[in-house]
């Protein structure tokens, strides 16, 4: 099959378009954070100059290889997610590299940041980082089923695992989006939305005093710059997928910016309002509340 | 006739094994035993036995040629002969055992060897 | 020296016995170096603008100032809008504030976070206790020059300091990152051997290596 | 043909002979018996020679000069010539075994010897009633005498609870014989069974008490606690005739009886049978006494083939293949293991560790259990598959159950024994043993595999199966017992020539589907025996089983006939028991794999033989052809039989000891290649019979959710474990749960994902167990909480490792991915959504225990004692390396293996599959495209590799104490490796799912057989007169049920 060699700069425009966005984006819901605090919160740019910042730091240490793969997998895996997974819907230009593979590639991609961020937590020998990695992965097991269950409903609806098939099924006013049409999906989904955004209630992984900030407590200057990065990229990816998959996708950038803003607004929204769960109370929250909504719609296609 | 030696044979036979499993004394046992042999040969030459006709010997009074017809069924008695010897045989045998057991141990009570067991 | 830091004789799996000497095998024993300023001016620039606007404290409260740093993260102080952070852990850290005296056991404790930042680093001196004891000039357990044992680049004066004066020296200390001038951590690598023997002077039971990296 | 008489004339001859030579002449004596008993089995053997090879017609021997019924006749036939060369042999073998007894005692022992052995053979040729009892007098009196041999004082009591019990049997036996010579004026057998006794005036009665007199003699339950005791307390060498030919020859009278009374004795024949087989190995299980469980053991195999012997009404002709392969296998074997026992000096059962001295003593053992248990390739094996065959044509279900019940109770306790022996301390005192005594067992050894031999060539010819023993995987596995004493790396490569050999001269045989498995079983196996060539010396036995167990697996795949599959999955079975055997704490858990997997051996058995109603050979395919209501029983039986293979949950309490504690390159090959085995068998067995339905439930869907609940409990129990090993045979059980999910799925990418899952999960658990292995022979431990840190020390290690949780968890770009895109593929397609639900839980809980695996090895601090080990041995991990890149090569081109198999599912499962257009592989619902995704992903991760390198590259390397610690520095490396307990709040939240019930389920069955039996042998409370009065409740039962009826 010939390779079309333009994917790769409109892929890096894609890019360079979600890291700016998703900057701003984060500096946005954290400043809107603050003021649910009624404080004033960074200045926008603040997550611009942090990374800077730490690029400009001279002097950096390393605990082995893994150490260094470690944010080297994280990113990869933001931007692999970002670039599977076509992000304006009927655009060539923004199709990115969906060729590669459909909705299980993305699916499965999610797991390659977390899992060489947890090695390269490991490798820096320090028990804070496993007992984030071992909180963290014990809490996103249970928080990603809702969410698959969610996705398979969705396929089974649409009989498609074709992100773009299922957005284009979604066509045709927002009635059709499956936000309406699988409100069961939908939900479950969102609630399991919560448990992967590292957010309140469901933030007891990285908990800043008790195990100082968990997996990355050993990164600083340019690893801790890629996962910045990381930061940026993968929550705005991940919604994508949301959008796509529940709310109809975008056909342009403006809508595009809105829905990704909407649906990160909800888990900041509840993130503001609620304290920490620990990890056994949050693994039994998502199968009490959030499975059960994933098994309906599973069951009621 | 007949079933009076049949039932005596019986008889015999039950009490022999009323003492055998009654009596814990192992020559008490073996005599038991002995007594039910006995019974069991009345029950053979009771049954072999036919009314009116002479044992199965033939000298002077019975010819080989009337045999058929005078005597009673050899065949019973041969075996009760045979029975006897064998009967001998163990009860001679169970007597060395119980000899044997006695110079072990000092006692006849057949519940004092059951070191075997399970 | 702790028990645990000897040198220990240990047998392996197959059996063969051999030393293990723990500050050695399990600590590095590099000593720090003077990490030269970006080669280009304009980027070294940007990165000193960087440094000064993003400030992430280290999350360690060494004294009673430790106080009047938590109402800066309030609505009414709120040092956020300034580029001012906390940081749990000192590898992300890039200031030290020494919240008021300094007991020589947390000395100790201070020179390791300080040791496990990374170079550029910044150390603010809060209180009359760290310019020369303050109240405590006589203590028998607490340090009186901090500038003794760990570069410092800033002092905010008083007993205690207000909030606001905690906020108009984060400012200073911008001024100071901005024009180059908060060389903290080169000044103690190049004065490495002289801060060692003031913080050896002072700490008895040293169970470290020279510098924590 | 010399005439048979003389047989007993040799006897009595010598017996005399010896009464007249003086007591010191001992030795002339000794010769004399030993002559009289070589002559005995000479004339036997020539019957059997005539009888066999001139195909020679039964001959009567007439000994009064008249005809029968005025005379005494004896009658050699087949059964007769063979048995009594049995009888004589096992005389002649125990007498040159009591060689030091018998010259102890003097010429009177020998003569009592002698006429033991005559009497037995007196009542196998005997066609007289009357001379049987004779004979069995006569058998009696020399036994009681024969006793008077044992050093053992106790022996006494025995001869003399014998001689009680013989007393009374002889009433009944005298009773009998005149009321039945009353009945019909005769004494000879074939006349009274002419002249139908039982039709007769008391002609039942008396039948009942002749009957009732002989099978008394067999030791039926619960009159039977005086043979144990002489079983017990005999001289072994006795023991050995007690067991081996006296069994035999009773038995055989029985059958002379029977003829009498005719079919309607059978089902009493067969229910004492029966019960005694059950009880009898049930009583056995919690004995602790060698001889004594033989003695069970004895009794319970004269008691299952008086049950054959009571099922000769159906089984027809092929009682004498069946009863005479049960009853040779058992006297073999028990004569073997009496003799054996003679050389052991302790008692328990663990003593018998000493045997460990002497391999060739151990190869004896084994042998004779496997004997005993009816495995491959001994007569019982081929025994028991046409008795089951045969009783399932006849719907004799029940019948079957019991059978088959009693065989897995035996086998459990002989094989446990087998256990103590191979892995228990040697005691002090070794084995003592003569020259005479090791070639008796070593005939008893010789004469087993020439049986297993002749039984093969019988099957060939009767049943059209092909003997085993002609089968060349099964000789080239054998040959290693040949060549054990060769260095291990030279067996090692031959065995890896002749696996690939064999894969090279028969690739072409295969179709797509079996060519996968023939690849993984071959070239599989030989990749992974790599890894064992860091074997030194000569690794005694280990070649043996392992090449058994692959001619196991390759006969499975090659067989065509349940009978061949049968006998292949036993072969695999056995094989891979020896193989697991072999790691240093595995008694307790090969122990449960050999019991479950016989168990689940018998089940296919049974299905199989449910299967061919009666069919002596019943095509594999035939399996379609089944029809209801038969189909779905034979679909269940089958279904649950493999899926103990893999481990289903429930029936998988087995695999995580039997996995992990196995040697290094054992694991891997257990894990990787013999779990196949169970899914071959359910993917023919799915091929096949397709969807079956029971009571309305469609058994597939039952499997969807074993395999549903498999993954996700087999997943979930993993994470909790810290016995690296452990965690990944647990694994397995997940994987299995997919793969079996796969199948159940019933359609074409189901299969598809099975198939990719049964490819993938032999590549990477066989790396990752031999990397847990390698970490494990360099750090003395498997605990993962003990290691840590190891990646800088073992980084090849590491690798394997880290690329095989890649593919396991699925992440792409590795081949795990390709595995989870097909199942979800395969489940949109399929309409059962609530198992669906559980297997979507279990899927990323394999992260947790894949994190677990590497973190708490690799990463993390490294401890004191570990600071110096090397990288595990280069054997260890070539198959590693070759495995990175395998993996690497299916990631990129799974249609290399999968395309194919694709095709060929169209057969099965027609359309549904895969387009394969160029790089990219899509399905009716999606696409992926692996070599893209292997190349983007690549070329991302190494932009910011090397960016995050250009930027970091003076980065000071610290070593493992340099953290940040709350300002403090960590203590010691051991408290600061966060390991132990690694999923805590998994625990607290999700622990109650994994509490093991099927363990104390299967625990409670074990412990209430132990516990009833334990109570019930309490029974045979050792006072004879109680054992009297067993034996006349015996009757008393006997005649109320027999009248009942």
């Amino acid at each position: 099959m010939p390779f079309d060699w333009m994917k790769i700069p409109y892929s890096l425009l894609t890019l360079f378009i979600v890291v700016n966005y998703g900057f701003f984006l984060n500096a946005l819901i954290q400043k809107m954070g603050a003021r649910a605090g009624r404080r004033y919160g960074i200045p926008i740019w603040q997550n611009y100059v942090d990374m800077i910042k730490n690029y400009g730091l001279r002097s950096s240490i390393t605990h082995g290889a893994m150490f260094y793969l470690g944010p080297v997998f994280r990113l990869s895996g933001g931007v692999g997610l970002l670039l599977f997974v076509p992000t304006i819907y009927g655009s060539y230009m923004f199709s990115n590299l969906s060729f590669a593979g459909d909705l299980i590639l993305a699916l499965y991609f999610i797991f390659f940041g977390t899992l060489g961020m947890a090695l390269g937590a490991g490798e820096s020998g320090h028990p804070h980082a496993a007992i984030g990695v071992s909180r963290g992965l014990a809490q996103v097991s249970t928080a990603e089923l809702p969410f698959a269950l969610a996705v398979f409903a969705v396929a089974l609806q649409y009989q498609t695992l074709s992100v773009t098939e299922i957005v284009a099924a979604q066509q045709g006013g927002f009635l059709q989006w499956t936000l309406f049409t699988n409100p069961l999906a939908v939900a479950a989904a969102m609630l399991g939305f919560l448990g992967s955004m590292m957010r309140p209630p469901f933030d007891v992984v990285i908990a800043p005093q008790e195990i100082p900030i968990g997996p990355p407590t050993e990164y600083h200057s340019a690893y801790l710059a890629l996962m910045q990065t990381n930061r940026a990229i993968f929550p705005i990816a991940k919604i994508v997928i949301y959008m796509n998959l529940f709310f109809g996708g975008a056909s342009d950038w403006p809508t595009f910016f809105f829905k990704v803003f909407l649906i990160y607004l909800w888990s900041a929204f509840v993130g503001v309002v609620f304290p920490r769960f620990r990890v056994e109370q949050s693994i039994r929250w998502f199968l009490i509340w959030a499975v059960p909504l994933g098994i309906l719609s599973i069951i009621l296609v | 006739m007949t079933y009076i030696a049949l039932a005596t044979g019986f008889l015999l036979i039950l009490i022999g094994f009323y003492g055998a499993l009654t009596n814990r004394n192992l020559l008490r046992m073996i005599v038991a035993f002995t007594i039910a042999n006995s019974g069991i040969n009345v029950v053979i030459i009771a049954i072999g036995y036919m009314h009116g006709r002479t044992a199965p010997i033939l000298d002077a009074t019975v010819s080989a040629a009337d045999a058929l017809t005078r005597v009673i069924d050899p065949v019973p008695q041969v075996l009760v002969l045979t029975a006897i010897v064998i009967g001998v045989g163990v009860a001679a045998l169970m007597l060395v055992f119980a000899y044997k057991l006695y110079e072990r141990k000092g006692t006849l009570d057949i519940s004092k060897f059951a070191e075997l067991k399970w | 020296m702790k028990d645990e830091l000897k040198i220990r004789v240990v047998k392996g799996p197959d059996g063969v016995e051999f030393e293990v000497e723990p500050l050695k095998d399990y600590y590095c024993e590099a000593a720090p170096t003077v990490m030269p300023a970006a080669y280009i001016k304009v980027v070294e620039d940007l990165f000193n603008w960087a440094r000064s606007e993003s400030i992430w404290i280290l999350g360690f409260g060494t004294g009673c100032g430790a106080i009047e740093m938590r109402p800066l993260m309030t609505p009414r102080f709120d040092a956020y809008r300034f580029g001012v952070q906390w940081r749990p852990t000192p590898r992300q850290a890039n200031l030290f504030v020494i919240s008021g005296y300094l007991s020589t056991k947390t000395l100790k404790r201070a020179i390791r976070s300080y040791e496990q930042m990374q170079n550029p680093k910044y150390v603010i001196g809060l209180g009359s206790c760290t310019i020369n004891g303050g109240m405590y000039w006589d203590s028998y357990n607490t340090i009186k020059r901090l500038d003794d044992y760990l570069p410092v680049d800033l002092y905010i004066a008083g007993c205690m300091p207000r909030p606001e004066a905690l906020l108009a020296g984060f400012q200073d200390m911008k001024k100071l990152i901005r024009a180059g001038k908060a060389e903290g951590a080169n000044l103690y690598a190049e004065n490495f051997e002289w801060y060692k023997a003031n913080q050896k002077r002072v700490i008895h039971d040293w169970d470290m290596p020279d510098y924590n990296w | 043909m010399v005439n048979a008489i003389y047989i007993i004339v040799a006897a009595l001859g010598a017996a005399f002979l010896l009464g007249l030579l003086k007591s010191e002449k001992r030795g002339t004596a000794y010769v004399i018996t030993l002559f009289a008993l070589s002559v005995m089995t000479w004339i036997s053997a020539g019957w059997v020679w005539a009888f066999v090879m001139e195909r020679a017609a039964p001959v009567d021997f007439l000994t009064g000069g008249t005809s029968p019924p005025f005379s005494i006749n004896f009658r050699m036939g087949l059964p007769e010539a063979v048995l009594t060369l049995l009888a004589s042999l096992t005389g002649l073998l125990s007498a040159l075994y009591m060689k030091d007894v018998l010259c102890a005692l003097g010429q009177r022992a020998m003569a009592v010897l002698l006429v033991a052995v005559m009497a037995l053979t007196g009542i196998i040729l005997t066609r007289d009633l009357f001379n049987l009892f004779v004979f069995f007098e006569l058998a009696i009196i020399s036994t009681a005498g024969l006793m008077l041999l044992s050093e053992d004082a106790r022996a006494l009591a025995a001869g003399f609870k014998y001689l009680i019990v013989s007393q009374m049997l002889s009433v009944f036996f005298l009773i009998g014989i005149i009321f039945a010579y009353h009945a019909t004026g005769t004494l000879n057998i074939d006349g009274m069974a002419t002249a139908s006794l039982g039709l007769k005036a008391g002609g039942a009665i008396a039948f009942f008490f002749l009957f009732i007199a002989v099978v008394a003699e067999l030791k039926p339950f619960p009159a039977n606690g005086w043979g144990l005791d002489i079983y017990e307390s005999a001289h072994p060498g006795f023991a050995a005739i007690f067991s081996a030919a006296t069994s035999s020859a009773v038995i055989y009278a029985v059958d002379k009886l029977l003829l009498i009374g005719g079919a309607e004795w059978l089902p009493m024949a067969t229910g004492i049978g029966v019960i005694t087989f059950l009880a009898a190995n049930l009583f056995a299980l919690p004995q602790t006494n060698d001889r004594r469980l033989l003695g069970y053991s004895s009794i319970a195999q004269t008691g299952l083939i008086l049950a054959v012997l009571g099922q000769r009404d159906i089984l027809g002709d092929n009682v004498l293949y069946i009863a005479g392969g049960l009853l040779l296998s058992h006297a073999i074997a028990k004569a073997g293991l009496n003799w054996i026992s003679g050389l052991v000096a302790g008692r328990e059962l663990p003593d018998w560790a000493a045997l460990r001295s002497r391999p060739i003593l151990v190869f004896a053992f084994v042998t004779f259990i496997a004997m005993l248990s009816g495995l491959p390739p001994f007569p019982g094996f081929y025994a028991k598959w046409e008795m089951v065959r045969i009783l399932a044509g006849e719907g004799r279900i029940a019948l079957i159950g019991l059978i088959l019940l009693g065989l897995l109770i035996e086998a459990g306790y002989l094989f446990r024994w087998f256990g103590y022996i191979i892995k228990r301390e040697v005691p002090a005192q070794s084995v003592r043993c003569s020259p005479f005594q090791i070639s008796a067992i070593f005939v008893a050894l010789a004469s087993g595999w020439a049986l297993g031999f002749v039984w093969g060539e019988l099957s060939n010819q009767y049943f059209g199966h092909d003997n085993l023993l002609l089968a060349i995987p099964v000789v080239f596995a054998l040959t290693f017992l040949l060549l054990d004493w060769l260095p291990a790396w030279v067996k090692n490569s031959i065995a890896i020539v002749g696996l690939s050999l064999f894969f090279y001269l028969t690739f072409s045989d295969y179709d797509p589907l079996r060519m996968i498995f023939a690849i993984i079983f071959l070239i599989g196996g030989a990749v992974i025996l790599l890894a064992s060539y860091d074997s030194k010396g000569r690794r005694i036995g280990f070649y043996p089983a392992t090449m058994l167990m692959f001619a196991g697996l390759i006969l499975l795949i090659r067989a065509t006939d349940t009978f061949g599959f049968f006998a292949a999955w036993e072969l695999l079975t056995i094989g891979s028991y020896f193989l697991i055997l072999r790691g240093k704490h595995s008694e307790p858990h090969a122990l449960s794999y050999i019991i479950f997997s016989l168990g689940g051996a018998f089940l296919i058995l049974a299905g199989f033989a449910l299967a061919a109603q009666g069919a002596p050979l019943f095509n594999i395919d035939a399996l379609a052809q089944l029809t209801q209501p038969l189909a779905p029983w034979v679909f269940l039986l089958l279904a649950i039989g493999f899926m103990t293979k893999t481990a289903a949950i429930g029936l998988h309490i087995w695999l995580p000891g039997a996995h992990s504690e196995a040697e290094t390159d054992v694991s891997p090959m257990v894990s990787g290649i013999l779990l196949k085995a169970g899914l071959f068998g359910l993917i023919v067995l799915l091929m096949t019979m397709g969807k079956q339905q029971l009571y309305g439930v469609e058994l597939t869907y039952v499997m969807l959710w074993i395999g549903a609940l498999s993954a996700l409990l087999g997943n979930l129990m993993a994470i909790f474990q810290e016995d690296a090993k452990r965690l990944l045979a647990y694994s397995s059980i997940g994987q299995m749960g997919y793969a079996l999910f796969g199948l159940a799925l019933m359609n074409h990418l189901g299969w598809l994902m099975a198939l990719m899952f049964v490819i993938n999960h032999y590549i990477y658990k066989s790396m990752l167990f031999l990397s847990a292995g390698g970490v494990a022979k360099r750090t003395g431990t498997r605990d993962m909480y003990r290691m840590g840190g190891l990646i800088t020390l073992m980084p090849l290690s590491f690798i394997a490792t880290l690329i095989g949780i890649i593919a396991v968890s699925g992440v792409p770009p590795l081949s795990g991915f390709g595995g989870r895109w097909i199942f979800y593929n395969a489940i949109i397609s399929s309409e059962y959504r609530l198992p669906m639900v559980i297997i979507f839980l279990a899927g990323p809980i394999a992260f947790l225990y894949l994190f677990r695996l590497i973190h708490t090895i690799f990463l993390g601090q490294l401890k004191d004692e570990y600071r110096k080990i090397k990288e595990a041995p280069f054997w260890f991990i070539l198959p590693q390396m070759i495995y990175v890149a395998l993996l690497l090569a299916f990631a990129v081109a799974p249609g290399v293996a999968l395309r194919r198999v694709d095709t060929y599912l169209n057969q099965i499962f027609p359309g549904g599959g895969l387009q394969w257009t160029g790089t990219e592989i899509s399905s009716a619902y999606g696409y992926w495209n692996p070599v893209a995704i292997m190349i983007i992903i690549a070329v991302i991760f190494g932009t910011l590799f090397a960016w995050l390198l250009f930027v970091n590259r003076k980065a000071q390397k610290v070593k493992q104490f340099n953290i940040v610690y709350a300002a403090e520095r960590p203590y010691r490396p051991e408290t600061t490796h966060f390991a132990w307990n690694f999923f805590a709040p998994y625990r607290k939240a999700l622990g109650f799912l994994v509490q093991p019930f099927a363990t104390r389920f299967w625990d409670g069955v074990t412990n209430t057989l132990h516990t009833a039996a334990d109570i019930s042998r309490r029974l045979y409370n050792g006072n004879g007169q109680s054992y009297a009065f067993h034996l006349l409740s015996f009757v008393v039962i006997a005649y109320l049920m027999r009248m009942g009826a």
